[in-house]
């Protein structure tokens, strides 16, 4: 009924303001809880960037038969291009790799030792995703054995970086989940006390004829302020926290690569103060429906 | 109105609070419920509330069985019948004027209905000066009187009053009592546990008399012994 | 014993409960103290017992100034007065047993001791069956019983007691009263706030009447009125 | 007083005997913020294993002088391997580098177009710590300019990888403070919401003469129990939990480097219950101290 939940925001707000110290606190470890989330969010948002950053720079290296014909390498390219997972490849002539070669070792005056240049024409193929070099790789080694001298990458520690990508990315995943779950069970647990040091008010309610639903009400536009506001506070620290430290970090380690994203960042916002609030109401429900039915039992058989 | 039937009851703890009552109450009648300190009167009072369900036998209000009644329909019972509690029962964050708007409140009354009632009702025991009060801030006999407020500002068919007057001076009693004859005489069932002989003497009315959970006397206009 | 020199008390709300109270009690007087509800007895009370501070005016109890009193010596001035309290402030997670006998374990005392005596006085009070009962399955007679249990189990010099009958049926009111008669023989202070015109008209004491925070009467072997 | 210990201690046990859900749910919570900030102990310290793990396989190499007698060469070593963040040194000789060096170009056949070996003699250098790798070869280039012709390490990705390290070690250690305080804040508001539910009895305490010190005991205690009884739960947990997932991973991903070290493990769990203990002892301290000073200003002027 409309008349009712006017009724219920206004019992709700005059409630907070007469509860003090315990509400202040409620939302206290609310906010901390949800920081905490945001906090873990944010990180495996970073990590997951971090993850990226490094294996995007991993590169496969296709070292062609010296009997290919520009057009056989033209029409290769292309096919390597085409490739979902590619993001561009480049051909390196033998005369460029042999100069880069020699620089790499210019104080061994290589041409006065090697009188002709002993490396192959090759593509530098550049991948979206870090972790299927090895697969590409290995593709393209059986599928174009004919044209192909050899395939290389960064070998090991592309596979540990490999490694850390995963990591950062599944282990990410779990602790966000794992964060809900705790974030969830301590907001809820937390309205639950405030709750229960209310009980006695909840069966002097029931005793003068007041319906569980009208009880109810306030109670759920209680938590779900309280759960607005705790967000609030956590999304207002994690925000300017967030500002400083990444201000911080880019200042030190210029290529640091941080999630700078406006709606990825919004998009973590939203989603701790969405959390709050919803935990907020779902707590104050479960709270009072618990107490509820707890002093429903009070009418004893 | 109110028929007990063979009523028992014991408690979690094996107490047996109340043994074979048998009692009928009209429409119309004020009954005094004595005894002494423990004897059952605010059990049998509970019964007839809906606190605490019968051990056996069963309770009767308007031919409802209180025993076989959902807890659903709990809360309409309790808005037909007004309780001034022993232990004042007073919501502590709630002003002395939203203690008793509650009981209008989860009627769904009006908000100027509930304003003009609650300001009579509140007048009527004297304390519309500690209208935005709260219940910490009254004396004993204060916090008894919005007890007595919120139990009849909704004119209840029935009206149970537990030691109505424990914490009030001899006049103020006098003076709610009074209201309590008046509001009898509106055909209200009033049924006052009391332990004030001057009162049971003076105002002569029914008088059930109970001793370790039975009924030893049931007289019309009867004395406190 | 005790000394009431132009003592005051506004309210932080602004009300004026007591205004200009001078009241001298010596150490084997036994007072009663009478007044409409709203009066200012339990106030007064409050004063004597360091619950509330005087707004002016000072409380001298054996010559201390609870004005001046720091707040680390209220516990040890508590334990040389008993009070029975008008809404009981009984431990709800204690059994009847351990709520008298927590006004001893504050103390020090032995535990055979504290048995001992603990046992004794609830005897006194005809609750030694209740004895590992909870308040809350306690009827209001009972409560008000353990309370005053607590007060006088450590013999206290000075004994406040507000409203120690209101819960109470006239025959256990009458035993009760004896029981405080008897305390005072011993050369204990008691001051007694009551409504009871029945009991303050046949025990005939100093009769102290207050109304809206002024002493009106105060008269040896007064009556209520 | 020794007297008075006893009785705090059956004191304590008793009230949380009959207080019933409340208390269940404070240690619940107080259990789930310990295992949170257990898990990103655990978190930060494989963290760190697996960034030294990934970094201790980079290496410097360095490129001799052709010039070099092999006494020169043997007290160059020496120096090099007494250098502290120096793990170990490898000669490498032209001859070998130059194998290594046509077997990955097999299909060259650089036998036939070079005649002479065109690599120089070097030193594989191992390191403790592969942040140091970067300060070392700059070091070593610089001190034996004369010897050296060039010093290599495995570069960016080096550079990313170290940066990865630092992030893990020093973002660890920020979290690791973080998180400690935010369990503080949650365990100690929780305890805290559990006394205040019961400041009437503490109110009553003080009306019946009950010094401050004699209410405060069995509350501490209270704080105590609960303290450690959250930090067991979370013991147990945290240690079947990672346990079971240690096994899983180590089962798909032989060489992931999680910490195994029964030390670090069981360091990382006595942290974790300390924490509970010395959280619930000053929560119950903080809180019943507020409730008590508060109770005081009941005694009104
Ligand atoms: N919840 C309970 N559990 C166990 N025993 C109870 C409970 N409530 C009341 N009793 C016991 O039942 C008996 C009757 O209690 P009741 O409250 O009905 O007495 P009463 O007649 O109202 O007494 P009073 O005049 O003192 O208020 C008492 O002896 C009391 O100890
Ligand atoms: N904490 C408080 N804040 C404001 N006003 C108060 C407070 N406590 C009591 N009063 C007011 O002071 C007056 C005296 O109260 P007190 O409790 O002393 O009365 P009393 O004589 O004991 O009455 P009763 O017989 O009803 O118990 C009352 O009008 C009451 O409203
Ligand atoms: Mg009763
Ligand atoms: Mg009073």
């Amino acid at each position: 009924m409309f008349g009712d939940s006017f009724f219920f925001i206004s019992e709700a707000f005059t409630s907070l303001k007469r509860s003090g110290i315990m509400i202040i606190i409620s939302i206290a470890t609310i906010a901390v809880s949800l920081i905490v989330f945001g906090v873990f969010l944010l990180l495996t948002a970073n990590l997951n960037n971090i993850a990226e950053f490094v294996t995007s720079k991993l590169e496969i290296r296709v070292y062609l038969n010296n009997s290919m014909t520009v057009s056989e390498i033209q029409n290769f390219k292309t096919e390597i291009a085409e490739m979902p997972s590619v993001k561009s490849v480049e051909f390196i002539s033998k005369d460029i790799a042999w100069d880069v070669f020699k620089k790499s070792f210019q104080k061994l005056e290589l041409n006065d030792l090697v009188g002709i240049n002993p490396l192959p024409d090759s593509f530098k193929v550049s991948m979206y995703n870090g972790r299927e070099v090895k697969k590409v790789a290995k593709y393209l080694e059986d599928k174009f054995s004919g044209y192909v001298d050899d395939v290389g990458y960064t070998g090991h520690i592309a596979e540990r970086i490999e490694m850390l990508a995963a990591c950062a990315k599944y282990g990410g995943l779990g602790l966000v989940v794992f964060l809900t779950l705790a974030t969830l069970f301590i907001i809820v647990n937390t309205i639950r006390l405030t709750v229960l040091a209310r009980n006695d008010e909840i069966e002097i309610m029931l005793l003068v004829g007041a319906t569980k639903y009208f009880i109810r009400g306030p109670f759920i536009i209680e938590g779900f302020i309280m759960g607005v506001t705790g967000g609030g506070a956590a999304v207002s620290f994690l925000y300017f926290f967030y500002l400083l430290f990444a201000t911080k970090i880019q200042e030190t380690i210029p290529f640091f690569p941080l999630v700078f994203d406006k709606d990825k960042l919004n998009s973590i916002y939203a989603v701790v103060l969405l959390l709050g609030a919803v935990l907020g109401t779902l707590g104050a429900y479960i709270s009072v429906s618990k107490s509820l039915s707890y002093e429903n039992m009070r009418i004893r058989k | 109105m109110i028929r007990i039937h063979y009523l028992e009851k014991e408690y979690d703890n094996g107490f047996l609070a109340l043994n074979g009552i048998n009692l009928h109450i009209a429409k119309d009648e004020f009954v005094y419920l004595v005894g002494s300190s423990g004897a059952g009167k605010s059990t049998l009072l509970k019964l007839l509330f809906s606190v605490e369900k019968p051990t056996s036998g069963d309770v009767f209000i308007d031919s409802v069985s209180l025993k076989t009644l959902p807890s659903k329909q709990i809360p309409y019972l309790r808005r037909n019948i007004g309780v001034i509690f022993q232990d004042f029962k007073l919501l502590p964050r709630r002003t002395v004027f939203e203690n008793v708007a509650f009981a209008l409140q989860v009627m769904h009354y009006q908000r100027y209905r509930i304003r003009k009632q609650v300001t009579q009702v509140l007048e009527l025991v004297g304390l519309q000066e500690k209208m935005s009060n709260f219940p910490s801030e009254l004396s004993g006999g204060e916090q008894q009187r919005i007890c007595i407020a919120r139990a009849i500002v909704n004119n209840p068919p029935i009206l149970l009053a537990d030691e109505p007057t424990g914490s009030l001076d001899p006049d103020t009693s006098w003076e709610i009592m009074q209201l309590l004859s008046k509001i009898n005489a509106r055909r209200t069932t009033v049924i006052v546990a009391t332990h004030d002989k001057g009162i049971v003497d003076d105002i002569r009315k029914r008088v059930v008399a109970l001793e370790n959970g039975r009924i030893i006397r049931d007289s019309e206009l009867g004395s406190y012994n």
